[in-house]
């Protein structure tokens, strides 16, 4: 059964220097506060993996804890470029950043290959792209039946996945729904996971379209009530357009993103 | 992108964006499902559904399908595109029984840069790829998708610094060198049927497969259209020139745009 | 859109002699009044395609549609053996039946491959067996990364994969809940696909642990109410329990089976 | 099964069968996840979880996790396993994400032939494969399950039939030709660590591997047990005799026997 801790506590206890992460949410649900915590306590030299590198990387970029980014698409989405991730790649700003570029096939292929237990996935991908130049993770392989080549990825199976859900009851089983992305994936890739949620209830009632990541496959749960702002949690919140438009201008010059990460993030303290 | 063009028709009462818009909407057919990114292609299919084809079943990358949203969504994972669709499915599902399989008739692409044989990067501009001039946001989909669909139709606006004799980085591969390219790599989807920009429409010639200009806008010229392509541009014979908006299409896309101000209903 | 069709003309048009059949639903929600039709029809030389080869394809074995049976367990759940698919293997009767055996996790991947428009699938399974030696269709493949062997088996691509699910709208969107098994895959495995219903109605509302199959990738929707007995359809029936076990007595002996056959199924004709 | 068997305790009111289930039960411990095949792996999974291991979380092939049923499903699919689950994922979803990865504890699998080295044939028995004297319904889950789980506790009825020096067919693996045989194949998960019968306990010995009586059931002698054993069936140095079923565990396993007889509550 998955534990009940406060965030800082859950992101003291599994998130350490060094350590491979993954946020996920795609769009929705993304784990914000929890990225926030991370900043907070200084964790350094992570591989940060995502899918869509978007705002919550930006600031964790930018904030100096990457040496290295895992991912398939670095923007802010409807909005354009993220200017502290390019900083980092174009300026080595706060510090280099190591760059491993997928696909988003080749990247859900992966967290799926790592929740399954397997070394690899197969798919139709990357085909006379430039991208398996640069990134070595990308094969051909085989099939044993039709001698057709295809393309092989390996495995993610980061050190901790941390997810934002709507709920959890006290077993610790998480419940979301809407676009649930590659999120039970993800976690189930992972060798620890930390899920923020909405709220912790007694029962989780079932809502149609529903994920449900049951507590002995969740490592720890902590409450953070609007955990996932500026993104959004389906039935609880709704997507807040204006700060990742305004994140643009913010994020666009060193000074003004730190005096933003000093602000809303350093002098915030934890959320619990 | 709701200013007034300066090299669009400036008399008529509408931009080159709108124009644009309208052309790539009128590319999709009803009853087709179409892979829509996010911004141009999504305000694009948006109004085809409003308009001519409202049983285009629009796939978001993030999940949704048969999105049928009532405003322009900012992402591709806004709140209103779950609330709308016949499904939502997980992203891993989204790329591995809907995309891969060839089930999607149109992805529907945008660009950075763009090349004469329809390749388009969405990665890096200049320099190295390890020390790059501008680092853009990267692959996400797009490589699958241009891939994978029946056929793939670009929306872009058309400059130089766009339309590029070669891409700085395949991210996604259009016809490759050239004839016989997307065979020899195996790829199953038909390629980009189309390129719609802000001057006209391109499409590769049969035999070549270079991207032709096939169309202009009313009110551009095939000099403007040539001057903005970074390659020789070739023009088909039957050039023509395309109908300018309607007054129903203006009236729906600048409905569906004033919905994206703010994200809510007007 | 799927096309809204009576079921003896979704059988007539869809299903051919000959043909890669697979009828799916996991001891849940399967189609057995569209295995009788294919009875009545007189169809011939079917490779039948099923993980769970029950009591349904114990009546299409013994009517003699069969000729080959793609599968991973024969037997009746909780009761015992299949005598229709025994006299078949043992005995030839009423013809020959070639098997393709296979286990739970091959079948399930093997559907997934060819709803993923993959050649083949990769698991952790068969290693050590028996069942490579008499299955070609299951070869070693190594990871391009990490060297390890594992196995892979070809996708599944029926011609036709019929199912049934509750609920169907105009437009042939259809939608199940409660266990779904494996049907999703092999819906989109297939070339086509015929889904009967317990009913078609104007909304599909909203089902907690719904799988929604849009209307554009079913190719056509009979409404068939009842059409999974004895099987069941979740908020609609419960199984019928004693018709399996009675099963057992009837199936025993081919003259109670085919007197059975006569009264049950051609007798009945085609229930709409 | 329900009836007196003739070699159990003759005098105690429970019969071997009863003897067995309650053995197997005891296996499972609280706060573990176990996969359950039907027939009496699901009776002695529900006993356990009725009575020690209020936590025991129940995995049904068909994609129920964490089924709580308050009667005796027929078969692996009734609905009343989706109903009590914490959640019903698709059956790709149960074998990949769940089984596959190692993240489930006990593996409980029944058998129709068993040898010396808790290797399991529920495929065919006598002749050749393609000419079997008898065909049984095959694999299922089993193999992925004997490979997978960290560990597997087999229940099955004791005879010689039964208990054979070689199967007719490895449907699932338990230590193959012996000592380091899993490795060899590279099946992660840890092997049958416990069969239970309805004459005892056999246990694979250490150095081994080879199945060990370590464990008679009240009023079964080790004769019996070695006459009913098709190989010369070791016999553990401290062999113990078991505990009786309690009052307990025969009030709730004969309820939940009676919930099978109709499917329904009684």
């Amino acid at each position: 059964m998955a534990k009940l801790v406060s965030l800082a506590d859950g992101v003291a206890h599994l998130v350490h220097d060094g350590d491979v992460v993954a946020l996920e949410g795609f769009t929705h649900l993304i784990p914000f506060a929890a990225g926030h915590e991370i900043i907070r306590q200084g964790r350094q030299d992570l591989t940060l993996v995502r899918m869509t590198p978007d705002v919550i990387y930006d600031q964790l970029i930018g904030a100096g804890c990457a040496r290295r980014l895992v991912f398939s698409w670095g923007g802010n989405p409807g909005v354009g470029s993220l200017h502290r991730f390019r900083d980092a790649v174009q300026h080595a700003w706060p510090r280099p950043l190591e760059l491993e570029e997928h696909s988003h096939a080749g990247m859900a292929n992966r967290y799926v290959a790592g929740a399954s237990g397997l070394p690899f996935a197969v798919l139709r991908g990357y085909t006379g792209t430039d991208l398996p130049r640069h990134t070595p993770n990308i094969r051909p392989i085989t099939c044993p039946f039709t001698g057709e080549t295809l393309t092989a990825v390996p495995a993610l199976r980061p050190d901790v996945t941390v997810v934002h859900a709507q709920r959890a009851d006290r077993n610790g089983n998480v419940q979301m729904w809407g676009i649930t992305g590659v999120q039970k994936e993800a976690v189930l890739a992972a060798h620890r996971s930390l899920v923020t949620v909405e709220e912790i209830v007694d029962e989780l009632a079932p809502v149609p379209g529903q994920v449900v990541l049951p507590g002995w496959a969740v490592t720890a749960v902590a409450e953070v009530p609007g955990g996932a702002h500026p993104s959004y949690a389906h039935g609880y919140s709704v997507r807040d357009n204006d700060f990742y438009r305004d994140w643009d201008a913010v994020s666009r010059h060193r000074d003004t993103f730190r005096a933003w990460l000093d602000e809303h993030v350093h002098k915030a303290g934890a959320t619990t | 992108m709701s200013q007034r063009s300066e090299r669009g028709n400036a008399v008529a009462d509408w931009t080159a964006d709108e124009m644009m818009t309208v052309a790539a909407a009128r590319q999709l057919r009803d009853d087709t499902a179409c892979f829509v990114g996010i911004g141009l292609p999504s305000t694009a299919a948006n109004l085809a559904r409003t308009t001519h084809a409202p049983n285009l079943v629009l796939i978001y990358e993030s999940g949704c399908l048969g999105a049928k949203p009532d405003r322009l969504p900012l992402s591709i994972g806004d709140g209103v595109l779950a609330d709308t669709a016949d499904a939502v499915v997980s992203v891993p599902e989204v790329f591995n029984y809907w995309l891969q399989p060839g089930r999607i008739d149109v992805g529907f692409l945008g660009a950075a840069q763009i090349d004469r044989y329809g390749n388009i990067n969405t990665t890096v501009v200049g320099g190295d790829y390890d020390a790059p001039m501008v680092r853009l946001p990267g692959a996400g989909g797009a490589p699958e998708i241009a891939a994978s669909c029946r056929e793939v139709v670009v929306i872009v606006r058309q400059d130089l610094r766009t339309f590029t004799e070669r891409v700085d980085f395949v991210t996604s591969v259009g016809y490759g060198a050239g004839p016989g390219d997307r065979e020899r790599l195996g790829l199953r989807g038909g390629g980009p049927r189309v390129v719609i920009t802000d001057l006209g429409v391109l499409e590769p010639d049969p035999l070549t497969c270079e991207l032709t200009l096939t169309r202009l806008h009313p009110g551009v010229t095939r000099e403007q259209a040539r001057a903005a392509t970074g390659w020789d541009l070739a023009v088909a014979e039957g050039l023509t020139t395309g109908e300018p908006p309607t007054a129903a299409e203006l009236t729906v896309l600048r409905a569906l745009e004033a919905t994206k101000s703010d994200g809510r209903l007007p």
